[in-house]
Parts: C-alpha cells; sequence; structure tokens
C-alpha cells in the first residue's frame, strides 16, 4: 500500500525512475558511455552538440556525454560513502548515546553539538580544505558534517522509545539490552532514517558542487558534476553553453529526484508528518 | 604649507586605511573620461616596497612611488598606443642623471633638483641612500638580490656625495646594475617619515609602511577597501605632467566570467593582472565590438618541472622521453589560442643570449617511447603531476600531458594546490612533476639561470637540477661585463641545459590585455605591472 | 412535531489512493426543535463525517456527492458559500471532541468567544468582551475575568469544554452538534459537561445533536437515537425503546457491550472489526459480522423501515420476520 | 520553570558549544596544509627570511601554546592577521561583515516573501496544479548550484538585457556611500534619506539576494506547508470554520499565524544555509563580504581569515541558533508561560 503511494504520485514515481537512471548509468558507465571519458581529441575541442558528441566536447575535445556518465559514478560514489558512513556512524552514537544516557550522552551531544554549531557547508569546506581535496577526504568532510543530524535522531528517537510500553514490555520479557535496541527500537527508527538519508544524498551532491566552484572538490581529470558545471559556467560568456547547461542540469535533476523522493518517503513513512486524513 | 601638506598626508593615509568606512566622499564616475576603470583579482599584502608582494602591491607601489630611474618604453611598430621597455635602455626618474665611474663598477645618480616629497621636504642623496641601506638591512628582496647578483653587501657601498649626489660602488663592474636600480622595489621614501613611525623592535618602521605609502609617485594611494576597489589618484604638482587620467579605479573582481562580461558590457575599461582572462576568454574577446586586445610576447616562462632527486626523473633519457611526449601542437592552439610562444630553450625567447635551435623536442611519441626503453624503467610508473589552483593554462595543460605521458608508461595523478601548499611542497622537494612559471624582472641570461639552474638557488631550482660544470659557468657568468663571453657562455649553457633536458619545455606566455578600444598609451615594462602615467583615452 | 434539522439520502465520499472511501452512505434522519438526538457507533462509522457534513465542513478529499440537509426550510446545500458562512456559528454551532487542540492555542480564549459576537452580532470590541465575560460565567466558569486572558493550555481540559460550549453557544444557535463532547474528560467532569449542555440545550432551546461511542452517556442524555454502521444508518429510536428493544442486530451488540454494574457478566465484544469502506460490497455492511445474516443481506441493501411508532431500522432479517410495515 | 530560568539553562549550553568550536576551528587551521610562512615570503625567500617569519606568526611554538595563544587571542578580539591584506583580520571583518549581513538579510527577506506564500498556497490548493509547482519551485532552488543560477541570472539580466548592475560590488561606481550608521547601505541611505545611494544599493543587492534568497527558501516553503497542512486539520482551525468565520480570516489569522510560530524553529537552518550560499554567491557576484574573503583566504591558505571566518560563523550560528529558541519560547504562548 506504502509502495502504491508512492508511484501513484506521478512526480515521485518521476523522480524514482531519474534516481536509478542515474544509478544505472553509473553502474553501467564504461557499457553505455559512447566514449572513452578521457579520449582527448585536438581536432574536436569545444565542438557543439552533434551526433558523434551529443552533448558536444570540452576545451580537451573530451566527450561530454561520456564524462557526465563516467562523472555519475564520482558522484554518486561520494553521496552515498558519505551518506553510510555518515548514517552507520551516526545512528550507532546517538543509539549509544540514548540507550547509555548519563555521561556518555551528555559527552556526546556536546560533541554534536560542536559539530552541529557550524553550518554543514562551512564546516565541510573547512576540513576539505584542511585535509586536502581528494575524493576520501571529500567523503570524510560530508560525512563529519551529516553525523548529527542521525545521531540526533536516533537519540531521540531512542528516547521516546525507552519510554514506550513495549520496550518495557520487552524488559521484563527478559531481552538483553542490546536485543531490545536491535530488535525493537531500531525498526521503529528507520523510516525516519530513510527519509534524512534519502534528502542527505541530495545535499552531498550539492555540497560536492560547490566545494568545487570554490576550488576545492574532486581533482582533475576525475570529472564531477559539480566541478564540470563550474567549469563550464566560465564557457557562458564565449558561447559554449552546453558545456554548463548539461552538467547543470544532470546536478539539478539529481538533486531535485532525491528531494522530491525524500519528501514523498517522509509523506509515506514519517508517521508524524503524514498528512491528517 | 609644509604643514598642509603632512597633515593632509596624514588624511589620506586615515582615509586609506578606513577606506570602507566610507567617511571620506569619493569623487568618481565611471563615466569620467579622465577615470579609468581596472578589474583585478587581487588585494594589496603589504605597500612594503622591500617586501615580497603580491601584484596588488607591486602595481601600487610601481604607480604610488618613483624609483631612481627606471626602464624607459619605446612605442611598438605596427601596434599604435603600446609601448614596451627595450634591453639596455633606461630614464632618470627620481634621479634626473647617472653616470659610471670605474668602468662602470660605480653608478652615480644625480638626484632630480627641486623634487619634493609630499610633506614638502626635498628629496636629497641622503634620502636615496637611506633608501637603499633600508632595502639592504630590512627582510625582503633587495636583502638577497644586492649581495649575491651585483655584490652590494654593505651600507658603506652607499656614498652621499653631496645634497644631491648619490654613488653606489660594487666590488666589480655589473651588466645587471643598471636594471637592478629600476626595479620598484628601490622606491624613493621620505627617509622622516619612516623614522618617525619606527619602533624599537622594528627600526625600518615595516609594520608601518606595511599600510602606508611614504613617497612620492604620479599617484597616491586614495583607497584601499581590500575585497572592493584601490582608489588611485594623480598626484598634483607631480615634478612630470599630471597623468592624464586623475583617478584609477582598479575593482577587486575575483571570478573570471564576471571580467569577461563586464568588459563585454563595457563596465569597466581593461582587466590586468597574471591570470586577468584565460586565453580562452581572450579569444573570445578578439574582434568583439567596442573592445581591443593588446598582446606582446613577453619572458614569462612556463615549463614542467621534473623533480631530478626522484626517480625516474633522475634519469636524463626519461627526461627527454617526456619532453618528445608533450603535445606542444596541442597546446598551443587549444590550451593558449595563440597568446604564447613555445619554450625551445630554458632561457626566455626575449632574452640575450637565447638560442632557439638547440632544441631537439617535438611532440613523436615513438620516440617518447623509444627513449623510455632505453632507460630500461619499468612501467607504469605511479606519478603525482602539481598544478596550482586558479593557473586555468597549467591545469589545461596538466590535462593534455596526462593524456600523452600515459602514452609513454606513466600514470599520472593531477594535483591540485593552492599556492601555499604548492609553493611548501615544492621547496621541501616533494613534487614530482608540476607546473611551474617563472619571470625574470631583470631580462638577463645569468640572473634567469641563476636562480632556476644553478645548485645554491634552493628555492627557486625546482627540478633540483645540479650540475658543478654549470654551476661554474652560472658564477663566472653573473659579473662578466664582455657581453660576447656574456652571451657566448648562455649559450653553452643552454646545450647544456636542453642536453640534459632539464624542464619539459612547455611555453613562454604573450603579456596580453584587454581593453576599451579608446584606451591607449599601455606600457609594459620587464616587471610587467602596469603603470599608468602613460595611459591616456583616445 | 416539526423537524427543526432534515437529513435526507446525505452521501460524503473520499477520494484516495487506493479508490474511493464511501464515509457516509445516504444517511436520513431528523432533528426536532428542542431535543437532544444522540449518534452512536464505532470509531470509523461516520459520524462525525456526518456531522461536518452538515456544516458542509468536509474537506478535501472528501466531498458530499448526494443528498439534502433542509435546516428551518432550507437547503443547506445549495446556499452559497457567504450564506453558508451566516449559518455556521450563528445558527447551528458545534463542540468539538479534545477541547484543548480545538481551541487555537495562540489567541486567548475570551479573545476567541469574543470575536463570534463581534462577527455574528456585529458587537463592538467593548461590548463582544462583556457578552463573553456574561458567557464564560453561564457555562460555571469561576473568575472569567482571568480565565478570558488565558490561553488554552493554561486551562484545564474541562475548562477547555466549557469555554468551547460557550464559544458554541454565544450567539444562541438553534442547532448544536457535539462530537464527543467528553472525549478525554475523566468521568466526574464528564458528567458535569453533559449536565451543562443539557442544561442550556434546554435553557436557550436548541436543539442537540450528540455524537458519542458510548452508549452511558446516550441513556443519560438523549431523547431519541441513531445508531451508524460503516457510514450507514442503521437504527433510529427513543431511548427507551431502543435500550429496551433494540432491533439492528448491530444495535442488539452494542447494548449488549454496555457494561453493567448490577449484572456480574462479562462484556461482550462485537465480533469483527468495522468492515472496509472502500468500495463496499452492494449488501449490508453488517453482513460479515451478523450473527443473523441472510443471503439476501449480501445483495440488497436494507431500506430503513419503520418498525414501531418512533423506531425505525435497516435489517432484512428483521424484515423478514415481519415485525414491520413499510413506512 | 519560568522564562528567565529556561534563558539562563539556554545561554549556559552555549558555554561548552563555544569552546568546542573554538577547538575545531583551530584544529582545522592546524591541519591546513601549506607554510603560511612560505606563501608571505614569496618565491625568492631564503630559509633564514622563513624561519624569520614563522617565528613572528608564532608557528614555532608547540601546538597547545598555540591553541592557547589563539584563545587567549580571541579574547581580546585580536583574530591575527590576513597575509593577503596585510591588516588585522578583526579590520577586515568590520569592514565584511555589514556587506555580508546586508546580502544575508535581504536574502532571508526574498526566502520569506518568496517562500511563505509559496507555502501557504501549497497547502491551501494541496495536490492542485499550483502546489505542484510550488513544491517543484521550492525543491529546484535547493537542487540548482547557486553558482550555476548566480550567473544565468547575470549573463541574462546583465549582459543580454543590461537590467541589473555590473558584478562590482554594493554600489555603483558613480555613487558615494551613505554615511555609515550600521554599514548596511540599504538602511543607512534610507535613515539619511540619501535616494540616489538607496536607488543603488538596493538595484546591486537585487540579483545576489534573488540569487540566494532563492536557494535557500525550500526548507521554509516545505516548513509552511506541512505545518499549514496539519494545522489546516486541526481541531480549532475546524473549529473555526465551524464558528462561522470568513475563509480569509481561518486561512492567514487562525491558521497562519500557528503555523508562522514552527517556521521561525527553520530560521536557523535557514540561516546556516545563508551563511554558506554567500560563500558562494558573494563570489559570483564579487559581493565584498565575508564569504569572498574566506574563499580568498582558502586560496592562499591565509589562516587567520580562515580560521575567523569559520569561528565567526559558527558563533553567529550559535547565536543565531539561541536567538531563534528564544524567540520560539517568545512566540509560542505554551513554551512563554510555561
Amino acid at each position: 500500500m506504502r509502495w502504491r503511494r508512492l508511484t501513484g504520485n506521478r512526480l515521485s514515481l518521476a523522480a524514482l525512475c531519474g534516481i536509478l537512471l542515474v544509478v544505472a548509468a553509473a553502474l553501467l558507465a564504461p557499457w553505455v558511455a559512447p566514449h572513452d571519458p578521457d579520449e582527448t581529441d585536438a581536432e574536436a575541442t569545444l565542438s557543439s552538440v552533434s551526433l558523434r558528441h551529443p552533448l558536444g566536447t570540452d576545451i580537451y575535445g573530451r566527450d561530454q556525454l561520456s564524462r557526465l556518465i563516467h562523472a555519475a559514478r564520482v558522484d554518486l560514489l561520494v553521496a552515498l560513502s558519505a551518506t553510510a558512513i555518515a548514517l552507520t556512524l551516526g545512528a550507532t552514537l546517538g543509539a549509544l548515546a540514548g540507550y547509555r544516557g548519563g555521561w556518555v550522552d551528555q559527552l556526546l551531544m556536546r560533541a554534536v553539538d560542536a559539530i552541529m554549531a557550524f553550518p554543514a557547508f562551512i564546516l565541510a569546506m573547512g576540513i576539505t580544505a584542511a585535509l586536502g581535496n581528494s575524493t576520501a577526504n571529500l567523503v570524510a568532510a560530508i560525512a563529519i558534517t551529516h553525523v548529527p543530524i542521525y545521531t540526533r535522531l536516533i537519540r531521540g528517537e531512542m528516547l521516546k522509545a525507552r519510554e514506550t510500553e513495549y520496550a518495557e514490555a520487552a524488559r521484563t520479557v527478559g531481552n538483553r539490552p542490546r536485543q531490545i535496541v536491535l530488535i525493537h527500537l531500531l525498526p521503529n527508527c528507520v523510516p525516519p532514517l530513510i527519509v534524512q538519508a534519502t534528502l542527505a544524498m541530495g545535499f552531498a551532491v550539492l555540497t560536492v558542487a560547490a566545494l568545487s566552484f570554490i576550488g576545492l572538490g574532486i581533482q582533475p581529470p576525475q570529472s564531477e558534476w559539480g566541478q564540470m558545471t563550474a567549469e563550464g559556467a566560465g564557457y557562458v560568456v564565449s558561447g559554449e553553453w552546453w558545456l554548463v547547461l548539461f552538467p547543470g542540469l544532470a546536478i539539478m535533476a539529481t538533486v531535485l529526484a532525491f528531494n522530491l523522493l525524500g519528501d514523498t518517503l517522509r509523506d509515506v513513512l514519517d508517521p508524524r508528518m503524514r498528512g491528517v486524513r | 604649507m609644509s604643514m598642509d601638506r603632512r597633515s593632509f598626508l596624514k588624511i589620506s593615509a586615515g582615509a586609506a586605511a578606513l577606506g570602507s568606512a566610507g567617511v571620506r566622499p569619493v569623487r568618481s564616475d565611471a563615466q569620467d573620461k579622465r577615470t579609468l576603470v581596472v578589474a583585478w583579482d587581487t588585494d594589496i599584502d603589504t605597500l612594503d616596497p622591500a617586501q615580497f608582494k603580491a601584484i596588488g602591491g607591486y602595481v601600487t607601489i610601481a604607480n604610488c612611488y618613483d624609483t631612481p630611474i627606471a626602464w624607459k618604453v619605446q612605442p611598438i611598430q605596427g601596434k599604435p598606443g603600446f609601448a614596451l621597455s627595450q634591453p639596455a635602455q633606461w630614464e632618470g626618474a627620481a634621479a634626473e642623471s647617472w653616470a659610471m665611474e670605474r668602468d662602470g663598477a660605480t653608478i652615480v645618480l644625480k638626484v632630480r633638483q627641486g623634487l619634493k616629497f609630499p610633506s614638502g621636504r626635498p628629496v636629497t642623496a641622503q634620502a636615496v641612500k637611506y633608501c637603499f641601506d633600508r632595502g639592504l638591512q630590512s627582510p625582503g628582496y633587495m636583502r638577497l638580490l644586492f649581495p649575491s647578483l651585483i655584490g652590494v653587501k654593505s651600507p658603506e657601498q652607499f656614498e652621499v656625495r653631496d645634497e644631491h649626489t648619490f654613488a653606489m660602488r660594487m666590488e666589480q663592474p655589473n651588466p645587471m646594475a643598471m636594471d637592478i636600480l629600476a626595479l620598484s622595489n628601490n622606491a624613493i621614501m621620505d627617509p622622516d617619515e619612516v623614522k618617525a613611525h619606527a619602533t624599537q623592535g622594528d627600526p625600518w618602521a615595516a609594520e608601518w609602511l606595511k599600510r602606508n605609502i611614504a613617497g612620492i609617485g604620479p599617484y597616491r594611494l586614495v583607497k584601499n577597501e581590500p575585497g572592493v576597489e584601490i582608489g588611485l589618484d594623480a598626484t598634483k604638482n607631480y615634478w612630470r605632467p599630471e597623468p592624464y587620467f586623475q583617478r584609477v579605479v582598479l575593482k577587486f573582481v575575483p571570478n573570471e566570467t564576471d571580467r569577461v562580461l563586464l568588459l563585454k558590457r563595457k563596465a569597466i575599461d581593461m582587466v590586468v593582472g597574471r591570470p586577468g582572462l584565460s586565453p580562452k576568454n581572450v579569444k573570445s574577446l578578439e574582434g568583439e565590438q567596442g573592445l581591443k586586445v593588446f598582446t606582446v610576447p613577453d619572458t614569462t616562462c612556463h615549463y614542467l618541472a621534473m623533480n631530478q632527486q626522484r626517480a625516474p626523473f633522475n634519469s636524463v633519457k626519461v627526461r627527454q622521453a617526456i619532453n618528445y611526449a608533450i603535445p606542444i601542437q596541442a597546446l598551443m592552439p587549444s590550451v593558449l589560442f595563440g597568446y604564447a610562444t613555445q619554450m625551445k630553450s630554458p632561457l626566455p625567447h626575449l632574452t640575450p643570449g637565447y638560442t632557439g635551435n638547440l632544441s631537439p623536442y617535438k611532440h613523436d611519441i615513438e620516440k617518447a617511447r623509444q627513449l623510455m626503453k632505453e632507460a630500461d624503467v619499468k612501467t607504469p610508473i605511479p606519478v603525482k603531476l602539481a598544478v596550482r589552483v586558479g593557473y586555468v593554462t597549467h591545469e589545461q595543460a596538466a590535462v593534455w600531458l596526462q593524456r600523452e605521458l600515459e602514452k609513454i608508461g606513466f600514470k599520472v595523478e593531477i594535483v591540485k594546490e593552492t599556492d601555499a601548499t604548492f609553493r611548501q611542497v615544492a621547496i621541501k622537494g616533494d613534487h614530482e612533476l608540476s607546473i611551474e612559471s617563472w619571470q625574470s624582472w631583470v631580462n638577463d641570461p645569468w640572473y634567469h639561470l641563476n636562480f632556476l639552474m644553478h645548485t645554491r638557488s634552493k628555492f627557486t631550482n625546482a627540478s633540483f637540477y645540479s650540475n658543478p660544470v654549470l654551476d661554474k659557468i652560472i658564477d663566472e657568468s653573473l659579473p662578466e661585463t664582455n657581453s660576447d663571453r656574456r652571451l657566448g657562455n648562455a649559450r653553452v649553457a643552454q646545450k647544456i641545459l636542453i642536453d640534459d633536458a632539464v624542464w619539459g619545455f612547455l611555453w613562454y606566455d604573450s603579456w596580453t590585455r584587454v581593453m576599451k578600444t579608446d584606451v591607449t598609451g599601455i606600457e609594459k615594462r620587464w616587471d610587467t605591472f602596469e603603470r599608468y602615467y602613460g595611459a591616456r583615452r583616445a | 412535531m416539526t423537524e427543526l434539522l432534515e437529513v435526507r439520502d446525505l452521501s460524503v465520499q473520499f477520494d484516495t489512493d487506493e479508490g474511493v472511501v464511501e464515509a457516509v452512505d445516504a444517511v436520513s434522519f431528523g432533528v426536532r426543535a428542542g431535543e437532544i438526538l444522540g449518534v452512536v457507533g464505532e470509531s470509523g462509522s461516520g459520524k462525525s463525517v456526518n456531522a461536518l457534513a452538515i456544516l458542509r465542513l468536509v474537506r478535501p478529499p472528501g466531498r458530499i456527492v448526494g443528498g439534502q440537509v433542509r435546516f428551518e426550510g432550507e437547503d443547506l446545500l445549495t446556499l452559497s458559500e457567504e450564506e453558508m458562512r451566516a449559518v455556521r456559528g450563528a445558527r447551528i454551532s458545534m463542540v468539538f471532541q479534545s477541547p484543548r487542540t480545538a481551541l487555537n492555542p495562540v489567541l486567548t480564549v475570551g479573545r476567541q468567544i469574543a470575536r463570534l459576537f463581534e462577527l455574528h452580532r456585529g458587537a463592538s470590541r467593548r461590548d463582544a468582551r462583556r457578552r463573553t465575560l456574561e458567557m464564560l460565567t453561564r457555562v460555571g466558569i469561576a473568575e472569567p475575568e482571568r480565565r478570558a486572558r488565558q490561553y488554552a493550555h493554561q486551562l484545564s481540559g474541562g475548562m477547555c469544554q466549557r469555554v468551547m460550549i460557550a464559544m458554541a453557544l454565544a450567539t444562541s444557535p438553534r442547532l448544536l452538534l457535539a462530537d464527543e463532547p467528553t472525549t478525554g474528560l475523566d468521568v466526574s467532569i464528564a458528567a458535569q459537561v453533559l449536565e451543562l449542555l443539557r442544561d442550556l440545550g434546554r435553557r436557550t432551546g436548541a436543539a442537540i445533536v450528540l455524537i458519542t461511542h458510548d452508549l452511558g452517556v446516550v441513556a443519560e442524555v438523549c431523547d431519541r437515537v441513531t445508531v451508524m454502521h460503516a457510514g450507514q444508518l442503521v437504527e433510529v429510536a427513543d431511548v427507551r425503546t431502543l435500550f429496551a428493544r433494540p432491533l439492528h442486530p448491530y444495535t442488539q451488540a452494542l447494548v449488549r457491550a454496555i457494561p453493567r454494574i448490577d449484572q456480574d457478566v462479562a462484556m461482550e465484544p462485537i465480533p469483527g472489526a468495522v468492515p472496509s469502506l472502500l468500495m463496499p460490497p452492494p449488501g449490508c455492511r453488517y453482513a460479515d459480522r451478523c450473527p443473523r445474516v441472510l443471503d439476501v443481506c449480501r445483495r440488497e441493501r436494507p431500506a430503513l423501515l419503520v418498525a414501531a411508532p418512533e423506531h425505525e431500522v435497516a435489517c432484512h432479517a428483521v424484515e423478514r420476520e415481519g415485525a414491520v410495515a413499510i413506512r | 520553570m519560568g522564562f528567565g530560568g529556561y534563558l539562563l539553562r539556554r545561554l549556559l549550553l552555549v558555554v561548552p558549544t563555544l569552546a568546542g568550536v573554538t577547538v575545531i576551528s583551530f584544529a582545522l587551521t592546524y591541519l591546513l596544509p601549506g607554510n603560511p610562512a612560505l606563501v608571505k615570503a614569496g618565491a625568492l625567500a631564503t630559509p633564514d627570511v622563513v624561519r624569520e617569519i614563522e617565528r613572528q606568526m608564532g608557528l614555532d611554538r608547540p601546538v597547545p601554546v598555540q591553541y592557547w595563544r589563539y584563545v587567549s587571542g580571541l579574547l581580546r578580539g585580536d583574530l591575527g592577521e590576513s597575509s593577503s591584506t596585510g591588516r588585522p583580520v578583526l579590520e577586515d571583518f568590520r569592514q565584511r561583515v555589514p556587506a555580508t549581513l546586508e546580502l544575508t538579510l535581504a536574502s532571508l527577506l526574498v526566502a520569506v516573501a518568496l517562500g511563505v506564500p509559496l507555502g501557504v498556497l501549497s497547502a491551501v490548493r494541496r495536490d492542485s496544479l499550483l502546489d505542484h509547482v510550488s513544491r517543484l519551485l521550492g525543491v529546484g532552488g535547493v537542487a540548482m548550484p547557486s553558482f550555476w543560477t548566480g550567473l544565468l541570472l547575470l549573463y541574462v539580466f546583465f549582459y543580454l538585457l543590461g537590467v541589473a548592475p555590473p558584478p562590482l560590488g554594493r554600489l555603483a561606481a558613480d555613487v558615494t556611500p551613505p554615511a555609515r550608521l550600521t554599514g548596511l547601505y540599504v538602511i543607512d541611505a534610507a535613515l539619511t534619506a540619501d535616494g540616489v545611494a538607496l536607488v543603488s544599493a538596493l538595484h546591486h543587492l537585487m540579483l545576489p539576494a534573488l540569487t540566494l534568497g532563492f536557494a535557500v527558501m525550500a526548507p521554509l516553503t516545505r516548513m509552511v506547508r506541512a505545518t499549514m497542512l496539519e494545522i489546516l486539520e486541526s481541531d480549532y482551525v475546524k473549529a473555526a470554520w465551524a464558528a462561522g468565520l470568513p475563509r480569509r480570516r481561518v486561512v492567514y489569522g487562525d491558521a497562519l499565524r500557528n503555523a508562522l510560530i514552527p517556521v521561525i524553529t527553520v530560521l536557523g537552518v535557514i540561516f546556516g544555509f545563508l551563511m554558506a550560499g554567500n560563500v558562494v554567491v558573494e563570489m559570483v557576484y564579487a559581493w565584498p563580504g565575508l564569504g569572498h574573503y574566506a574563499v580568498t583566504a582558502l586560496v592562499t591558505k591565509d589562516p587567520g581569515p580562515i580560521q575567523s571566518f569559520v569561528l565567526f560563523v559558527a558563533v553567529m550560528y550559535v547565536f543565531v541558533n539561541l536567538a531563534v529558541d528564544l524567540l520560539y519560547g517568545l512566540a509560542d504562548p505554551r513554551i512563554r508561560l510555561r
């Protein structure tokens, strides 16, 4: 029934399809990309949209469509790994804080507060600047800034769940604390986690793009949408519009898809936000 | 009168410091014919003439301080409205004339009669000596250049003969002496003003001079709002006729696309600065209605530094192979769009002694592979290629290089580093491959080679090239006054360096400016910093 | 007796992603001036929607699909929105369940009452305030001055419900719809509130439709009762008859489910769950839970038939037994 | 507990947060690669010159000492010196904060002016075309990289149409800044009745504020929509309908008034977005604010400005969130009087 609500809405269906398309492109990049993304061609630099190069070529004569397809790998990988790390770490810490309480909770929450005291992008910017802009560091920076979201969420759910009767019931039946956490409480937290993680994916893609713009993003020649857009932005004025339009659209469509999906998931999965019927 | 001027200086200095406060009403008008509006992307980090600076600092100083002598510019044939400095041509500035003694081992400067500082105090030989003393003894450029290049090691070598006569005694005649005197770092400043701001711990008032100007030049700094703009106003009662542009506004525009848009909309007169506009954008502005592009060959060298302390770049075969793999035929049109000249020697092609026919290198992957085979190195060789953030041509060249180098057995990872990181890693010897650039203020082969190739020049010899034979030639040639021998040695050195494939030879930048069609009188000197004195609107 | 409100074949549907839900299905009943009519049923039986539909307050995705709501002679469903507004709050008002959430949290309770005087009676601010205090006194709130300046969260549940009643009766409506007015209140407070409702109803002559799932409450205050099940009306009777001689199997089950203090018998739960209202089958919606189910029950919807004076029922089984005459 | 107690407790919570913030901001700069002394020294510097500069900058001291120097400096208002402007960071900040503040406030205004009505309309006409369009607009604003939107807006409105001013800062070149009262040109110009400066300042503010406001409005729209939906279904709104209150009064009085309270809580988030967006948007429009300053410093690895910027934003953010909490307490009688 939930699935139906998800697909029933045409907008979220489109979003879902979009994400699947991007994921497919990323997974199958070497097979679906028409050219080698790094193949330079001095004869075909900055050529416009054509049959041979459906989205044109860049200043090195590289095929933009192929680069966009390969870039999807980088973007999704960064976003996915950052989200996965943040989720795992954040959820674990949140569960720890929420379950143990006391000084563990205090310490963790103060640390989380300190991280939360920075706007996420500013902190990510600071961390990438400090660690250097490699893909791994980018993932680390984004992951660190996202950890508090999950920590707080899980801790909140845990505190609430601890109070509810059925945790009480589980305890009286004789389940050990860890079992209570894993079997009974965490599943409760999963829906809001999924919602947050979906939204975070979009945010991660955007963060990478913005960091690229200020020169802290993915290293060339690895292509990444944000960096491609940032680079392409310079060509607006000289008329090579395809270099900024397509990567920008790729980012926009992907982030849009994740956000729309996240919104719908929130409506479907997160009962607190669900509209009253 | 003297009091007036003095208090005036304080006000303007205060205004420069406050700048943003907007306390001082600014008379500025984009439509004003007599105002030049320029876009760049640099701030003034310091105004101390002796110090190392960002371009913003150099350009401001070059316009606000006179030096004793200056490089003389000449109109360029076929390019009306532009002028270039010429080898061995100087003109008087704060000094109205100069003379040589002891076969040129002593240079005597006659300070211009009637020249006054803004305070009203006259410019004297003592003032000139004070400035040289300060340069030699305070941290900065001159302390580095004077002793090593022209053998001036002690303040005693600066001599005041009378009120208007100053002499510099070198150990021996030196062909670079006049050029070194013409550097903007030798700004003439008011000793009393400087001393008034000196402190126990800061005897040369470096702290004060960082933010204030104590000399005289065609312009004075009236506004310094970092990140916004710098305002220069023409100096009243300047010893030369007043400049055409009563006001020069240097706008801070960090984004290149914005700079292009501004030019296209004619919202500014010109874009300056070293990266100012990428060749691609210059090309796109070529032929744009109401704009003109001025480009002249220049001495800025761009090269691929190969760290010879590290394998496999200690192998000359590998270095030669890399030179055969450089896709120069793609770089020239696709990265540089013609605003550059192919590098065929470690010397700039405009430098005396340059020999352009020694280099055998051309793009030849087969030959390169052959050399790699001969070098007997195990491939693939993982290697990092470092470039600086914001150096568009370097970033682009790196991508082309990466592709070609992979064809001959390298696995190249391009690493972008900020200026600071790049320099630090370079100095520590941790770069493997890096794209470097260098511009010699003094257009002399030995000035150039001394910094870039001598074993002792640890900070600037980015390839860590060390060749005792070459070191000896450099040491001998630096003070060589015989022109034939000086240039003959240069040929020998070039032969050694090219055979050793000391660098991956890339290109020399052209000095390129894009401006509105009515702007003329743009002058380029050896140090590449604009002086706006001669600029005008047609 | 003249009918103050006459509802005929009122139907309300909700469009959902899964399909159409018939929340109220062709319901007909009447309310007489001054009486208290109980509407009982399990939750989800359409009682509340029914009340909202009378005031035309069903919000999308719900909509009224048919029927008539005649109030003092005019069909409310044909009025313009503007005319309808003049009915709401002035001639028909409503008391909601969970009084705390039915009061605006950011307005003082006094303000919430006063603005009704301003709106419907054109009272000045001052006048409205005076009448508000009067009203608060009438619903038995001590220190009305102080209470009027307070917010909902500062009042007890019972007090909130008194405020709600004050709001509902402020403009002397002819009909009051009270939707579970005692839910969430403890028993003694609930009794007081019911007493107050009945008392005020009598004094102002307003008829009251009391929606509840609690037959005890019905027995206490109502004159007549309608029983709803799954969006359909199954039985209407005066209160005495209904408890003494419930005819519909569902009503019988409800009556049996009332806990009795005098009989030491365990309460009998009604078997089965309220059926899904999503595209329900054509017949009687109680068929699946009914102990007396017949074949015809699954095919045809039973009509509401008069079984006795003041007693109507919709049931094939009852009809089959011949105890009823066609109305 | 009274509001005073709530205030006190909330203020006390700020202290450990601020301490954590300084540790993080110090750690970040300490980790920054690139020796700032080398940059300062320039290409021709000899090792002893570099060491001299290092000593001047205190880079040769042990880490805890450097941290202590840093924190005690902060307490004295010493934020270090910028190597690219050669001025104390505090002075640069003083110059740039008003620009950033002006842009931030203007963008907030844009976000609220666009976001709240969109959210309300979206909720009132739920699932209509308008709802979909406004949700798409809200999400779209977030989804577009703001440098991209910024450049496109510039290209269209400045280059093609010529209606927007050139990206050259906050005022036209021929306009004298208004007398400094707050440093916000729009406010100063309005206060001193300086019409020319006011028009020019607004003109220059237009595109940057639009770009930034559009980029950050999504959480606002989403929050307004969600709370409006919830509130429109709430009992007291039903009660208001049932009491015959006019539609407009119910939607924009009863409902919106309540919906705006939770919106206050999003303001903190939005402020965070705004500070982040400033960095990018200021670069695009050459807006002489803090973000611009920070990016320039990033490129030159100028530690003073980076450290101070990150710290400053965090401190601002902490206090904005504090203010948001208190404001929320004030706006919602349920909290105020608890």
